[in-house]
């Protein structure tokens, strides 16, 4: 490629697989991630790309699918994977994940005039989402909730326009754009009250249904990248660029940008500090 | 020929004619086979035999004539008059150039199946089969398939299968011409049994000397129509037409 | 690197999806084979009438990509008001298309049966039904093994493409563990493995049914004991 | 309710992928041609050291799914520190995957030419190497083909699996409008047609060809001169 | 057989022995042929005729023995002699029971494979492979497939095709055996000619009265071995052996 721009010696120290470049797994999932001609765009890819800027690598993305994102990082072709991808105890195992870029609330995608408000109503639905999301376990718990998982948030809009399932859990800008590119499908998106401290300790997987955090994924070596994002994801929050890329998508600052409480402890003495406190507005 | 019983007649064809894409093939053919006789019928390639043969089981639907088997009228003008076409085949049997035994059946289900098929019960089409096999020299044989089998034990086969409904007339269209010497010989003895047991025939062949042996009847046949019938020592001896001399001739310088 | 996965926690849905991949190949596959056999007999019709369709039809569902078929058939016929649940959309969507294949390689055996075959049978008496069931069907079925045994197998695998309309099989099972675990490519490994497992089974045993079949070797009970009778009789004898 | 996609926009990227698709076709065809040839050439051999060998290839990449292979080709051979482009990687998948099929296909059609044939060419002074190259070969590759090109059109259709790798062809590209428009059924729709309009004039050339070779129609230049020059011999003589 | 000049002996077999799968199937076996004569091989299937006759171009090699080809020692004592295997088939004509031309190639183009792998220039091989073709009568069938000819066609090309790099000697192994009896005239007629041309041929054939009637020399082969050879005349017409009597006799019967 374009070599011949000079890669800056800071650059140069985080250790991308290609000095000053930065190789990005996404997946076609709008409005998170997508391609446009040879650039991302999207939510989670403006964010990057801001981080990319400031830090001085050149921004190269690859298009594949979730199970592709996944093992691409893994195997070092690339050096990150994001999009909406949400940090959980068991996958940060198999890797490193920065600070939340946003935090997700619990959207839900539901058939206009159906009204489903705590975990109590789902209880003995058809509930969809899409494999690999943290939903899938919390819906698993609802009891007597029957569970339609799909590679892509496809399939669960056009089964929820097709009466097959009652609600989706699905990333709430996802339920957004398709309420606005798809209005025939009469799909409308609802607020999940979170479930309390006790019901989510007599059901664990229903910590889920509360506000999760997502995160940029990176392999397990890229230690001084993932601290370098980590930084100026802070930075961010700090210089309300953030504020402005959550509006720009339709998101409310206020929901997106601001921890909830619990948040703090599930990444204390996990793969942060025991004094890490999560970014926010 | 003479004047016999009608009763006697097992084969009747009048002025059959058949086409093939507009091309004549039989040209008005009449003949007839009495009860116990046995037709050879020779000739050019392409001069009509095997089509001859087939119209006799309607296997070939003639254009127009009479065809009468076994005392009915099976055609006649130009419509098959007869109504149960498998009794009517079930009363000829056929026996092939090449055999065309069924190969994923041994040779005792070969001729089990048209018995089996016409309502006969499994033990009496078993045990008939097994003495058909027997009186074609092949009882030790009977579990073999087909591939396992020389052409002569092929053929054999193909007779007692064309035997298990014990039809009225059986039909060779020229049954040991894929054979090797020593097969055709094999197949030869049978069929000359089944002429001392009195079975009826009729029989394409180029085996000119087995002809003269066994055969009534001679026929020779060219350009689809019969040129010349008589018996054997008249046909093959002293040929009344150019064109059987010619034949003879041709056949002779073969040899 | 290598298995960190816990796959003890993720057998029984491992299991599970085992089933379904076994439930849906056997289904599609019993349905793709009566299709494909009633294709193959519209196609080796006297009547255009009957022949034309069937070949479009075999074209059609031979040129476009099983994964269409499969999304088509589930979200598309449901926008158009047919409403499949996952396993019968799934089963038709492989239905449809193995029944494509399966008749190109019926057909070819059914017209690779010699002439003089159906000819003997009719010579014999037999029906035009007799025909086809005593005699050329045997033969075509053995000539249509190898062809039709490599399909069942593709499809076996190709079950794995149902991931789209979350079947719950195999591959889905797979997907749900690497999103869990992050392990995308031990998890590919291990799945890639299972299906072998099955696969490699399978078409072994049905080359082991084709050699016997070729062998001549009776299957059904009924020709087994025809064939013990005739060696009883024929042994009676020699006695 | 369908066509709502803005088709015009996404033209350029559709024949961008559309372009890859077809790359990925040729490439992986000639290379699982020429690996099938070499495994059923092994195949067919006399010795078992070379037979066993590819017996065994051959099972293991039947009977996996090809979505595996893909997978450990461009991630696991990463991880073991062979890094493979996305076309190399790619391309490497198909090849060894569609080489297994192709090889039995071969195998059969080579064994398949009668006996007779090699002692004929024998006898004539043939070498063993003139006997394959000009009669066993021909022979085998007419019986071959209608199996090859299957092959051919199934491989086109699989280059779909590659979406996993980033090779961008053309169903990576149906699956990105998707996700920016939600409009899953229309754009699988609009990809099987594309596909459809790929394989189909794809396997009716093919059969055009395959028709032509049965025909004896001479292909190569030198033979169609040779028979030209026959004829000019013939005709000489006739005036 | 009279001493001659060396010379003239184009095949020389001496104590010929082959056996399949530990079963001797030429057992001893001497046997001389001169140039421009015609020895025909008779005798029951199995007895090794065959063998014997595709051993004279080594593609069947024997356990021991001497062989002698056009002048050359091309096996002797238990190994081949012959460096140049294409050479010494170029100077061996083959005809086949069942023809085996190569079926995707015209028949001016089965004639012509041989002499162009032979390194023979294109336009001579070609202009030969006509002139061949003619010669057999098949001229206006030079551009035609095997398939779209009759057996005995098909069998005179492969004629052609044996003749195309002037062998000097050419084996037929019951070269009429697949054919019906125009068919076989037709081919005979050819072997006659070459016969005329003073080419010098081995035939295994089952057609006595050619055999009779064009063959030099008459060897009838049982067993493995040679029991009885000599003039045509004396062979089949008074054969000292049981076994050539019984043999002739059942021929006889399948006549
Ligand atoms: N099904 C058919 N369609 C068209 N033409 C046919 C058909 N069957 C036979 N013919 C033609 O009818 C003529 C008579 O054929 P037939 O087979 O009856 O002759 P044949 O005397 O039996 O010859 P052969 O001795 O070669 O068997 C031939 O010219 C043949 O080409
Ligand atoms: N390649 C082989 N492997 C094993 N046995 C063989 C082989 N070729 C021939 N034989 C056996 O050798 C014996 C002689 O065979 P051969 O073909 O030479 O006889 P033949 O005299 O030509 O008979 P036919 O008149 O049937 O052609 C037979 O018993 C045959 O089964
Ligand atoms: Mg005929
Ligand atoms: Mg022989």
């Amino acid at each position: 490629g374009d070599s011949k721009t000079p890669v800056s010696d800071a650059a140069a120290a985080l250790g991308t697989l290609e000095p000053g470049v930065l190789k990005v797994a996404i997946q076609p999932y709008a409005p998170y991630t997508s391609l446009v001609g040879d650039k991302m765009a999207g939510l989670d890819a403006d964010i990057l790309n801001a981080v990319a800027g400031k830090l001085g690598l050149k921004v190269k993305p690859e298009l594949t699918d979730f199970a592709g994102m996944l093992a691409g990082v893994q195997s070092r072709r690339v050096d990150i994977t994001i999009g909406g991808v949400a940090w959980t105890a068991e996958r940060q195992k198999a890797g490193l994940f920065t600070d939340p870029p946003y935090y997700s609330p619990p959207a839900m995608a539901v058939r206009a005039g159906e009204h489903y408000r705590t975990v109590q109503d789902l209880q003995g639905k058809d509930l969809g989402t899409v494999e690999g999301y943290v939903w899938v376990k919390s819906i698993q718990a609802v009891p007597g909730a029957k569970l339609h998982a799909y590679p892509d948030g496809n399939g669960v809009f056009d089964d929820l326009g097709a009466g097959r399932i009652n609600v989706g859990f699905l990333d709430p800008l996802l339920v957004l754009a398709a309420q606005k590119e798809r209005p025939e499908l009469k799909v409308e998106t609802q607020y999940l009250t979170a479930p309390s401290a006790a019901d989510v300790k007599a059901h664990p997987a229903y910590q889920y249904f509360q506000q999760y955090m997502t995160a940029f994924y990176l392999p397990k070596q890229a230690t001084a990248l993932e601290k370098a994002i980590s930084e100026q994801i802070r930075a961010m929050y700090a210089s309300g660029e953030l504020t402005g890329l959550i509006k720009k998508y339709g998101g409310d600052p206020a929901q997106f940008l601001k921890p909830a409480p619990e948040i703090a402890k599930t990444r204390q003495g996990v793969d942060r500090p025991a004094d890490w406190q999560p970014p926010s507005i | 020929m003479s004047v016999t019983a009608l009763s006697d007649v097992v084969v009747r064809i009048e002025d059959l004619q058949k086409s093939f894409d507009g091309r004549l093939v039989l040209d008005g053919v009449s003949l007839t086979v009495r009860h116990r006789k046995i037709v050879a019928i020779i000739g050019q390639s392409g001069g009509g035999k095997t089509t001859l043969l087939r119209c006799l089981n309607l296997l070939e639907q003639p254009d127009r004539g009479l065809l009468e088997v076994a005392g009915e009228t099976i055609f006649s003008g130009s419509s098959v008059q007869c109504r149960d076409l498998a009794k009517l085949r079930q009363s000829v049997g056929m026996v092939f150039q090449k055999f065309n035994l069924f190969p994923h059946l041994t040779a005792v289900e070969n001729v089990m199946l048209a018995q089996l098929r016409a309502g006969v019960p499994e033990q009496d089409a078993l045990e008939k089969a097994v003495q058909l096999l027997r009186r074609v020299g092949l009882g030790h044989r009977a579990l073999a398939y087909p591939e396992q089998m020389s052409g002569g034990e092929q053929q054999r086969v193909a007779i007692a299968r064309a035997l298990a409904l014990k039809p009225s007339v059986l039909l060779f269209d020229e049954p040991t011409s894929s054979l090797d010497p020593e097969s055709t010989a094999e197949v030869l003895r049978v069929m000359r049994e089944l002429a001392e047991d009195g079975m009826t025939m009729v029989l394409v062949t180029h085996e000119l000397p087995f002809a003269r042996d066994v055969a009534d009847w001679v026929v020779f046949v060219d350009g689809g129509r019969i040129v010349e019938q008589g018996t054997p020592a008249d046909v093959l001896g002293k040929p009344r037409e150019l064109r059987t001399r010619t034949f003879l001739a041709s056949y002779a310088a073969g040899q | 690197m290598m298995f960190e996965v816990p796959w003890g926690e993720y057998a029984p849905a491992l299991l599970d999806g085992l089933e379904r991949t076994v439930g849906y190949t056997i289904a599609s596959f019993a349905g793709a084979a009566v299709l494909g056999l009633a294709l193959a007999l519209l196609r080796v019709s006297r009547h255009r009438a009957l022949r034309i369709p069937a070949a479009i039809y075999t074209e059609v569902f031979k040129n476009i990509p099983l994964l269409a078929i499969i999304f088509v058939t589930y979200f598309g016929l449901a926008s158009a008001g047919l409403k499949l649940d996952v396993f019968s959309a799934g089963c038709v969507s492989l239905i449809v298309f193995y029944a494509a294949y399966l008749s190109e390689i019926f057909r070819a055996a059914i017209s690779g049966v010699h002439g003089g075959q159906q000819e003997a049978a009719e010579a014999l008496g037999l029906g035009k039904i007799s025909t086809f069931a005593y005699v050329v069907f045997p033969q075509a079925l053995r000539s249509a093994l190898p062809g039709t045994n490599t399909m069942l197998v593709d499809l076996l695998k190709s079950t794995s493409l149902l991931v789209t309309i979350s079947a719950a099989e195999l591959m889905s099972e797979g997907r749900l563990i690497t999103s869990a675990t992050f392990r995308a490519l031990e998890v590919y490994l291990v799945i890639a493995a299972i299906y072998f497992g099955l696969c490699y089974p399978l078409s072994q045993g049905l080359l082991w049914l084709e050699r016997k079949i070729r062998a001549g070797v009776p299957l059904t009970p009924k020709r087994r004991r025809r064939l013990k009778a005739a060696r009883a009789i024929l042994e009676g004898a020699s006695t």
